[in-house]
């Protein structure tokens, strides 16, 4: 492992700001996109589910 | 077999729900290696210091950001040639994720160009073409939800693809051109010469972002299907299933 | 009525059919050339009020300002190109017509051109002079404009069809042609900035020029191919 | 292969099983029928059963969902451009440019179909349909039916061997109606043929007259 310590890995030699937030992006875009396609999945079985309530109604 | 067996929406739904666990399995495990590897085990770099670890983010997302643009176009091809549905719900299920890592290659090469160049935002050609890939992937996106009729948006957003890719490379190669004149020497991301963990580290990472972006592209590609075939039987039979 | 078909069409038929109705309506209700040159005047003459009037600067930005007033006009003209025709019809005519979809397309872009480009050409040495520019840098200018602008109206006809019937508007079209004009804007105005600082324009001119062919080569079959969607 | 039958002429356009949809819904399918020389064909049905759509499909605007089109017996896509020469398509929309006169939209009109017309033939086709006197103000200022009438003077002389025709007496006053009728006459007489969308009842004197009915 490159790293002595812990605490050295996070500190990144001094740009764990700039490296932080950068695999920070990644991994938030990456979330964000999952919960996206889950919420579009919920609805489009939503609106399956409506349109099938209402064709039996009729 | 006949290949065309898959191309029907109602076959497809079940295998891209069954290949996409698979897709997003396979990414976090070439992910935890590929950082593994990126963060862990590679050596500092002698000029820029740990900084340049954004690299095996960065350059996976930039190369997968024109990868996937290409593979839209492919779709989008297939689209105007057969008039086939499901390519064209394909290319609508890869444009986000597409848009997605174009944003991420942006976002990285400006937080990397801070503490090497001093800015955010160096027009560097790179970053500067990437910028532009993004419009043409808000364009595709913004077009093929522009109308009505979803499949009048897939043929006009596949056009609009097709003169993309044709001029993705002119483009490419006109910042480049024009960043040559104004900036003098080209500012080059790979520093020095690579080392092999570094190597490995990129390709590793550029595997698991394509096996995510396969996955992401199934499970929305299933999404479009329920969307566009709500009507039909068999997704009435699938949702009471 | 004769039962023996009809001379399929031709190219240079559409073509000059496209030509002679649309410059005629021009000329009807010429507002819209008016309206896009009035346009180009006006952002070129925004910049000085904002960055200042200073000569040295205002020679540098010269070339570079007027090249992307002259591509927001351009721009701003393209609505006209199949608006009307997609409203009233005619672009259904025009795809039933025995025509080929290259010709009356290409005949369209190009009286388009003549109604935009041109005289965007034409105007851009007065501009020019605006900014102090030397009068070889405004022959320059005005030859990559001369060249630039038909890109620009073929890249942007192609869109213009795509977008026709698009919610959205201007602001969709803005998004689908402007990422497209970046090769011809750095061609074109690197071209009158290598001449103001004394460099050749030659390559910039001449991978206009190739950007030039190779559009009037492709990009007419796209537009006739958007039309046909946006018919459907 | 050209099918034989009724008058014995053989069929210009045949259509076999075509179906389209709208959206999700499907309009109509397995649709076929064919149109020979000197017949009308009158498409009839309630509104949104698809009409329009079945006229744009046959002109090719629209691409069916399945079904091919023969024309001449010959598929539509194999030589197109002879197709649409002998094609002409009157739709909902006028296609008329408000800022030319009468005479200037029937010359340009046409010139984009294909058709060698004298200024005096144009003049003549103008005066048959009671536009003489209005033929050189812009048609901004003409009123529905008198630009319906620039259509039928357009229709009067295109070459084309095949009219189909989108609620073609829409606008139009009894004179008007008289004036179409009489054309569709002179071009069933002459071997012409036509597909018409309509709710009024078309009885052209010479010509064979069939009905489809959609759904």
């Amino acid at each position: 492992m490159y790293w002595s310590s812990w605490s050295d890995f996070r500190a990144m030699g001094g740009h764990a700001f700039f490296v932080w937030m950068s695999y920070g992006a990644l991994l938030l875009a990456v979330v964000v996109e999952m919960l996206l396609l889950r919420a579009r999945r919920k609805r489009a079985l939503a609106a399956i589910e409506e349109e099938r309530d209402l064709e039996t109604e009729n | 077999m006949n290949w065309f067996y898959f191309s029907s929406p109602s076959t497809f739904y079940g295998l891209a729900g069954r290949l996409a666990p698979w897709c997003f399995v396979s990414a976090a495990v070439l992910a935890a290696w590929g950082l593994y590897l990126g963060l862990l085990v590679a050596p500092t770099d002698a000029q820029q210091g740990e900084v340049y670890r954004v690299i095996f983010i960065h350059v996976p997302t930039a190369w997968m950001s024109m990868f996937l643009y290409f593979i839209m176009a492919c779709y989008c091809g297939l689209t105007l040639v057969f008039n086939t549905r499901l390519s064209a719900m394909m290319a609508r299920a890869i444009a986000p994720t597409g848009a997605m890592f174009t944003f991420v290659a942006l976002w990285t090469g400006s937080f990397w160009g801070r503490p090497t160049w001093g800015t955010y935002w160096v027009w560097d050609a790179r970053l500067t073409s990437e910028l532009v890939l993004l419009f043409l992937y808000f364009g595709y996106i913004a077009l093929a939800n522009a109308f009505e009729d979803p499949r009048r948006g897939d043929r006009a957003a596949a056009l609009l693809a097709l003169i993309g890719v044709v001029n993705l490379p002119i483009i490419y190669f006109s910042v480049q051109w024009w960043n040559t004149l104004h900036q003098g020497s080209s500012v080059n991301f790979k520093g020095t010469s690579m080392h092999v963990t570094m190597l490995t580290g990129m390709l590793v990472m550029s595997f698991a972002a394509w096996m995510y972006a396969i996955g992401a592209a199934l499970v929305r590609v299933r999404s479009i299907i329920l969307e566009r075939e709500r009507r039909t039987q068999w997704v009435r039979e699938l949702k009471a299933a | 009525m004769n039962s023996v078909p009809q001379a399929p069409g031709s190219f240079s038929g559409g073509f000059a059919w496209a030509m002679a109705r649309d410059l005629r309506l021009a000329w009807r209700h010429p507002d819209e050339a008016v309206l896009t040159v009035a346009f180009f005047v006006l952002v070129a003459s925004l910049f000085p009020l904002g960055i200042g009037a200073e000569p040295q600067l205002l020679q540098r930005i010269g070339p570079g300002v007027i090249w992307v007033g002259a591509l927001l006009a351009a721009f701003l003209a393209l609505p006209g190109l199949f608006a009307a025709d997609y409203a009233d019809g005619s672009l259904e005519q025009m795809t039933l017509s025995p025509h080929p979809a290259l010709g009356w397309a290409g005949g369209k872009i190009a009286a388009h051109w003549i109604v935009s480009g041109l005289p965007l050409t034409l105007l851009s040495p007065l501009i020019g002079l605006q900014y102090g520019l030397t009068p070889d840098t405004l022959l320059v200018q005005a030859l990559s404009l001369a060249i630039g602008t038909p890109v620009l109206s073929l890249l942007g006809g192609a869109c213009a069809a795509l977008a026709l019937g698009a919610r959205g508007g201007g602001m969709l079209l803005a998004l689908l042609a402007l990422p497209l004009f970046v090769p011809v804007l750095i061609f074109g105005a690197g071209a009158a900035e290598a001449q103001a600082t004394g460099l050749s324009p030659a390559p910039h001119l001449s991978l206009l020029a190739a950007a030039l062919i190779a559009a009037l080569v492709g990009l007419p079959w796209a537009v006739g191919a958007a039309v046909r969607i946006a018919v459907d | 292969m050209t099918g034989k039958h009724r008058s014995g002429t053989p069929d210009v356009l045949q259509v076999r099983d075509l179906a389209c949809r709208r959206g999700p819904a499907l309009l109509f399918s397995g649709l076929g029928f064919e149109v020979a020389g000197g017949e009308l064909l009158c498409v009839r049905g309630p509104n949104g059963c698809g009409k329009t759509t079945l006229l744009r499909c046959v002109t090719g605007l629209t691409r069916p969902d399945e079904g091919t089109i023969l024309w001449h017996g010959e598929p539509s896509h194999v030589d197109p451009e002879r197709m649409r020469a002998g094609m002409a398509y009157a739709g909902h929309l006028p296609s008329l440019k408000d800022d030319l006169t009468a005479e200037e939209n029937l010359e340009f009109s046409l010139r984009l179909r294909g058709a060698a017309t004298t200024p005096g033939e144009r003049r003549e086709a103008l005066a048959a349909v009671g536009l003489d006197k209005r033929r050189r103000i812009p048609s901004r200022r003409l009123s529905a039916g008198q630009r319906r009438r620039i259509g039928l003077a357009r229709l009067a002389l295109d070459p084309a061997e095949l009219w189909i025709l989108d609620e073609p007496l829409t606008a139009l006053d009894d004179a008007g109606q008289a004036l179409f009728t009489e054309l569709l006459d002179r071009h069933l007489a002459a071997g012409g043929l036509a597909l018409a969308a309509t709710h009024h009842r078309l009885a052209p004197a010479s010509g064979v007259v069939r009905e489809l009915r959609l759904a």
